[in-house]
C-alpha cells in the first residue's frame, strides 16, 4: 500500500521528500511543530525515529539528537503516542524508524500490532539485517505494515535482490559509506549503483546520507523517488530554530 | 551467506546493512585462517617471540596454606606483553588483517588495556591506528592514552552517550562504516556481531590450551574448578575452551560493584538485573530498562564495566555448563591485597574478581582438588585506579606534590 | 680463607670486621649451590613457572628495516614478572636464603625496580623484608613504594647523604652489620664485595645462556655484536656472560646524562672522569673527587644514577674484551620513542641506553649481521619518569586535574 | 711504641679513654675546641676522623657529622694538616680514622708517611680487613705508625689470631653487632667474647660501640684497657655545646 501512494504522489512530482526527525528532540512540542512544518512545506513521507541509547549507525548530529531526547525523558511509549497523534492529524505516511532493541524487548508483534493500530504505514530498523529479521517480517506482514530495507554501494547485485524480496514500500538506498550527516559528493559515480538498485526492485528507492541542499535534490530528480532529508533539518532546527524548517523544505524544490 | 553466529539464542550479526559486506570478508578470511594450519602456527610462532607465551603457571602455594582447601594454580597472563590476554586477541586479529590486506585498525577501549595492545599490534604490523575511547576513561586512564599515542596511535576521546566502554565502540563502528575499505575493526572482546564472539574466542583459547595440558603436567590430574572474570568474556572463554568437554566446573566472575541489590554494579549474567536484548550488532543479556535503553554500570574494575556479555558465555549459562557469580568492589580489593601478600602476584583489579570467588570455595575442597584461576592482567598497569581503591594517603600526596612540581614550571 | 673475588685489579671485599663471618657464610652457601646442580635446576624450575622464563627473543623487523643494516634482535627481559631482569637475580638468592635458613631479607633500591622485585620475592618466599630507599627516590617514584607497602615490605627512606641509590646501600650494610643473624642482604646488582658480583652474575647469566640458543636456533650464527645498558652492571654481565668465550663484540652503554663534558652524567667506564677508588665494600670505578669523595651523578634513568661498577665490568673493559660507550638522556628519549612506534615495545629507560648505541653501530653492519641487545626492562612501570622525559603536557593536566581531585575530598 | 705508651698509662689507671671526633664538624675550629676540652679532661688517646661520603660502618650520628663536615668544605688536606696541629700541641697520641677509599686515593705509601710527618700514632680503617690491607700494613710498618685492627664479637678464634699477628697499639674489639652509636647492654654476656680476645692478643683492649655513661665505664674497668667514646661525645656536643664536654668526659670517670 505504501508503495502504491508513493507512487501516485511520484505521478505528480519529479521528486519526492522523507524528512526524519527523532521523536522528544528536543521536546515533543517542537517535534510537533516540526512535523506540522514539514507537512505544511510538502513533503510526501516522514520518519520518525525512537530514540535509542546506541544508535551505532546514526552520525554526531542524530546521535546527539537521540541523547537529547532521551535526556529529556522520552520513553518508547510517548514516542507510539506522538506517532498516532501525528498519524492522525496529518495525511502523509509516517514510518517508524528506529533500532531493533526497541521492537525487540516491546515484543516485536505487540509492537508491529501497536503500530498498526496508530496508523503508521511502516518501519525502517537499520540494525536488522533480513536474516535476523524473521519475526518482524512475520509480525509487520500480520499488520499489512511496511518493512523498509536498505541497499548499501556495496551490497551486491544477489543480495539486492535477497534484500528486495522482503522489502515493502521503498527501499532506502544508503548514498555511500559512513554514518548519516556527512557530506556526499553527489556526481555520477552513483549512477552505476543507482542503476544496480533500479535492476534489483520496482519499489520506489529513495536516497538519503548527506542530502542538504536544493543543488542536491536536483542532482536526483530523475535517479531516484525519494530523497532523504535527515541530519540536515536538525541542524537548521537546531541553528535556526522551528521556523526555519518550513523554508528550508519549501526551497529544496521550488 | 555465511553462518550467523548463534549460540543457543545468543549472538547473531545485527549490523547496518553498509558493513555486510565486510563482515562476508572477515567471515571468510576467518573461516580461512581456521582451516589453515600454517596459520595458527604462525600465530604461535608470533606469541611465543613477541608476547611470552606459553605463559606460565604458577602454583600458589601460600595461597593454598592460607586457605587450606584446594590446591590453587594460577594462569599467569599478566605476563604476556602488554601485560594483559587481550595481547592474545589483538595479534591474532593482525594477522588477519594482514591476511586481508588491510593498512588500519581501529579499536575500542574502556580500560585502555585493550586500546595499548591494538596500538601495540598496529605499531609491530605498521598499521595506521585510531583508538576510540569514552571521554570519562580517557581522563581516568591517562596513563593508557600517553602509551597509546607514544605507540603513535590517534586516540579519539567519545564524547556522546555515557562516554565510557560502550559509547566506544559505537564510534569504533561508526569509523569502520565509513572507512571498511582499508580498516579492520579489532573488537576487543568476545561480544560484537558474528564471527567476532567465536573468533576472540578462538585466540584466546591458547589459554585454556595451554593451562589444560599444564595442569594435567604439573598435577596429573584435570582441575576441579576453573575461574574467570567476565567483562565481556574473553579471557574466561579463552580459559573454559580448554575444559568445556571436561568434567571440570567452570566458574565465570562478574562485577559485583557496590553490590548486586544496588543496581550499582555490572553482573548481566548473576544478577536478576539484565534481560535478552539486542544491542552493539548480537543479542545476549544486557542491563537495560524496560523500553530497551541501556543502563550505566558500575565496577572498579573499568574492563569488566560493560553493558553486555558474550553470546556464548550466556548460551553456556543457559544450558548450565558455566557457573557464574559476582565479586563486590571490596572483596576485590581484598582478595587484591591478599594476593600480593602471600604471592608476591598483582593481578589487575578486573583478574581480582575470579580471585574472590576461588577463594571463597578453596576451603570448601580438599587437598585433593585443584583449582585454576585465570590472571587475566596485571594490576600495576592501573596504579591510580588501585590506588584510590586502596585510598592511599601517601599517593594523594604524592600526586599533589606532583602537581605543584608541574605548576612551578 | 675463601676466595677474595678479585677480577684483574678489581673486587675484592672491603668489609667492617663484623660481616667477616656473614660473608663467609654467604660464600660457602653460594659455592655449594653453584656445586650442586639440582640448584639451578630448582632455580630454572621456579623461573619457569613463577615468571617467564625463558625469555621471548624478538626480532626487531621494523628496526632492521629502519636502519637498513644489522639484523636487529631484543632479548626480553621485560617481560619478567616484575617487569625486569632484576627479578632473576633476587629470586636466586631467594632460593639461597631458604638454603641458609634466613627468615628476612634487606635490599637497597635507586628506581625501585630491585625493591619491587626483592618485596616480591620475600613475598613469595614468606620472607619479611625491609626496603631502603634514598629519600629523593622515595618521592619521585611512589608507584614503587606503593606497590612494595602493598607487598607487605617495609620501605625506609634514607636521609643521609645525598639520599640516592649508594646511601640506600650504605643504609642496607648498616641493618645488616646488626641483623646478620637472621637476615640477608639482596643485593641488586653485580657490585658490592665479594662474593656479590660473581653470585649476581651467575643468577643473571641464564638472560646470556638462553640467549645464545636462542640467537643460534633463529638465525644460525652467533650475534656479531652484543648491546646491554650499564647500571651496577647485572644484566650486561648477565647478557654477557653467554658470549665471552665467542668472537661476538660485547658493549656496554652507561647513562650519559646530560653530556660527557658536562659532569652531569654516571659512565664510569666511558668517560674519563672515574678512578680506581675501594667504596661500598669493593674497589673498582668510582665516579669520585680527589680527596676520594663520591660525586653526584646524574642520569634520566634512576637505575643507572650510580657511582660504581661491577669489578668484573672493570676488568671485562681493561682486557679490552667489553667496549663501553654512554648515552645522553636526549639520545635515550629518541631511541625509546623509535623504538615504541617502530616495534611496539617499550624498554625501560635504563634499556633504552643500550637501543642508542645499537641504533648508531647498526647501520654501518649488514644484513649478514646479528646484533642482540638486551631489553633489560620494561619502561611502563616509569610513567611518571618517561612522560616527564617526554615532556607530555597532557600528562602534567592529568595530574594536575587528579591532585585537584584529591584536594576536593 | 703505642701499645707501650698505653700500657704505661694502664699502670696509673684502671681505664684508659680513647673518645672520638669527625675532624671539622661542625666546624675546624670546634673541633680543635673539642680537643682541647678532651685532652684536658684527662682522655689518654683520640681518634680523629677523616669524613668520608660512604661511611659504611657508621651509625646515624657519627654519618652525619661525616656530612656535616663535607659539606662545611672539609678535605683530606685540611683534616692532615688538623692532626698534625693537634698532635703537636697536645701530649697523647692521636689515631686516624677514615675508610679505606681516603687512604687509596691520597696514595697508602704518601699517606703513611705524611701521617708519620705529622707525629700521628697509627690509624683505624674500619672497612679493611687484614687481607685487603698489605699494602697499607706494609706503608704503616716502614713509617712506624700502629695498625689498629677490630675484632668483633662473630670473629673467630682462629681469626682473631690472624688479626692479632698484624695489629698494632691496641685492638678495638666492637663490643656487639650493629653500627656506631646504638645502645649496647653491658652484661656478663660480654665476659666471654672479652676473655677470647684477650687469649688473642696481649695487645691493649679497647671496648666501643655504645659506651656513653660512667655506669658504662664502671662495667668495664677490668674487663678491657680502654672505654672509647664516639658517638656519645658528639651527642654531648650537639645538644648542650662544646663547653659540655670537658664536665662529661670528667664525669666518666671521678
Ligand atoms: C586484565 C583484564 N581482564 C579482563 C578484562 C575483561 O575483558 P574480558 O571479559 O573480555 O576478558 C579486561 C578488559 O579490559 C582486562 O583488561
Ligand atoms: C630495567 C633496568 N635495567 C637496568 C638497570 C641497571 O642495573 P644493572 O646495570 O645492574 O643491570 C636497572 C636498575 O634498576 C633497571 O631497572
Amino acid at each position: 500500500m505504501l508503495a502504491e501512494t508513493l507512487r501516485a504522489r511520484r505521478q505528480e512530482r519529479e521528486i519526492l521528500l522523507m524528512t526524519h526527525i527523532v521523536m522528544g528532540y528536543p521536546s515533543f512540542d517542537a517535534s510537533l511543530r516540526v512535523v506540522e512544518a514539514m507537512v505544511e512545506a510538502g513533503v510526501e513521507i516522514m520518519e520518525l525515529q525512537i530514540p535509542f541509547s546506541e544508535p551505532i549507525a546514526d552520525g554526531p548530529v542524530i546521535l546527539h539528537a537521540n541523547q537529547g531526547s532521551l535526556q529529556a525523558g522520552s520513553t518508547v511509549e510517548r514516542c507510539l503516542t506522538f506517532g498516532e497523534e501525528v498519524a492522525r492529524r496529518f495525511d502523509i505516511p509516517f514510518l517508524l524508524m528506529s533500532y531493533y532493541n526497541i521492537l525487540f524487548k516491546y515484543g516485536v508483534e505487540a509492537f508491529a500490532q501497536r503500530m498498526a493500530e496508530a496508523g503508521l504505514a511502516g518501519a525502517i530498523v537499520p540494525d536488522l539485517p533480513p536474516e535476523e529479521a524473521g519475526d518482524y517480517l512475520a509480525a509487520m506482514a500480520a499488520h499489512d505494515l511496511a518493512t523498509v530495507f536498505i541497499f548499501s554501494p556495496n551490497t551486491s547485485d544477489e543480495r539486492m535482490a535477497r534484500i528486495a524480496a522482503v522489502a515493502q514500500g521503498l527501499v532506502y538506498c544508503v548514498a555511500r559509506k559512513g554514518v548519516t550527516g556527512a557530506d556526499t559528493a553527489f556526481s555520477d559515480e552513483l549512477d552505476a549503483y543507482l542503476a544496480r538498485c533500479r535492476t534489483a526492485t520496482d519499489l520506489p528507492l529513495a536516497l538519503g546520507f548527506g542530502v542538504k541542499d536544493r543543488a542536491d535534490v536536483d542532482f536526483l530528480r530523475g535517479r531516484v523517488d525519494l530523497a532523504v532529508i535527515g541530519t540536515q533539518t536538525i541542524r537548521v532546527m537546531e541553528e535556526q530554530g522551528v521556523d526555519a524548517i518550513k523554508p528550508f523544505i519549501e526551497g529544496l524544490r521550488s | 551467506m555465511p553462518e550467523r553466529g548463534y549460540y543457543g539464542q545468543f549472538g547473531g550479526s545485527f549490523i547496518p546493512e553498509i558493513l555486510v559486506a565486510t563482515f562476508d570478508e572477515l567471515i571468510q578470511a576467518f573461516e580461512e585462517a581456521k582451516a589453515d594450519p600454517g596459520f595458527w602456527k604462525a600465530y604461535e610462532t608470533l606469541m611465543g617471540s613477541y608476547s611470552c607465551r606459553p605463559t606460565p603457571l604458577s602454583y600458589a602455594e601460600n595461597l593454598t596454606e592460607h586457605f587450606g582447601g584446594a590446591r590453587i594454580y594460577i594462569k599467569r597472563e599478566d605476563l604476556n606483553h602488554t601485560g594483559a590476554h587481550k595481547a592474545n586477541n589483538v595479534m591474532g586479529q593482525g594477522l588477519l588483517v594482514k591476511r586481508m590486506g588491510k593498512s588500519r585498525v581501529i579499536a575500542e577501549t574502556g580500560a585502555g588495556q585493550h586500546g595499548v595492545a591494538t596500538a601495540t599490534m598496529a605499531a609491530k604490523f605498521g598499521f595506521d591506528c585510531t583508538i576510540y575511547m569514552g571521554e570519562v576513561d580517557v581522563q581516568r586512564q591517562r596513563p593508557n592514552v600517553f602509551w597509546m599515542e607514544r605507540l603513535g596511535a590517534t586516540v579519539v576521546p567519545v564524547t556522546e552517550g555515557t562516554r565510557i566502554l560502550k559509547d566506544a565502540i559505537n564510534e569504533a563502528f561508526r569509523d569502520w562504516v565509513t572507512n571498511m575499505d582499508d580498516t579492520h575493526y579489532a573488537l576487543g572482546t568476545a561480544c560484537g556481531p558474528h564471527p567476532f564472539p567465536e573468533m576472540v574466542t578462538w585466540f584466546q583459547s591458547i589459554i585454556g590450551q595451554e593451562a589444560r595440558g599444564q595442569v594435567l603436567k604439573e598435577t596429573g590430574r584435570l582441575p576441579t574448578r576453573v575461574y574467570a572474570c567476565v567483562g565481556g568474556g574473553s579471557n574466561a572463554m579463552g580459559v573454559f575452551s580448554g575444559f568445556l568437554d571436561d568434567d571440570v566446573e567452570l566458574v565465570g566472575v562478574e562485577a559485583g560493584g557496590r553490590g548486586l541489590d544496588t543496581g550499582a554494579h555490572a553482573a548481566r549474567l548473576a544478577s536478576r538485573d539484565a534481560s535478552l536484548g539486542v544491542a552493539q550488532g548480537y543479542k545476549t543479556y544486557f542491563l537495560q530498562d524496560d523500553d530497551g535503553q541501556m543502563r550505566e554500570t558500575h565496577s572498579v574494575a573499568a574492563g569488566l564495566d560493560y553493558v553486555g556479555v558474550s553470546p556464548i558465555l550466556s548460551h553456556l549459562k543457559e544450558s548450565g555448563r558455566v557457573r557464574f557469580a559476582a565479586a563486590t568492589d571490596q572483596e576485590v580489593v581484598d582478595a587484591l591485597s591478599l594476593t600480593i601478600r602471600k604471592e608476591g602476584l598483582i593481578p589487575a583489579l578486573e583478574s581480582a574478581h575470579g580471585f574472590v570467588q576461588a577463594f571463597k570455595e578453596a576451603p570448601e575442597l580438599s587437598r585433593d582438588d585443584v583449582i585454576l584461576i585465570n590472571q587475566s592482567g596485571r594490576g600495576d598497569k592501573d596504579i591510580f585506579t588501585v590506588a584510590d581503591a586502596f585510598d592511599d594517603p601517601n599517593w594523594r600526596q604524592f600526586i599533589r606534590d606532583k602537581a605543584e612540581e608541574y605548576d612551578a614550571r
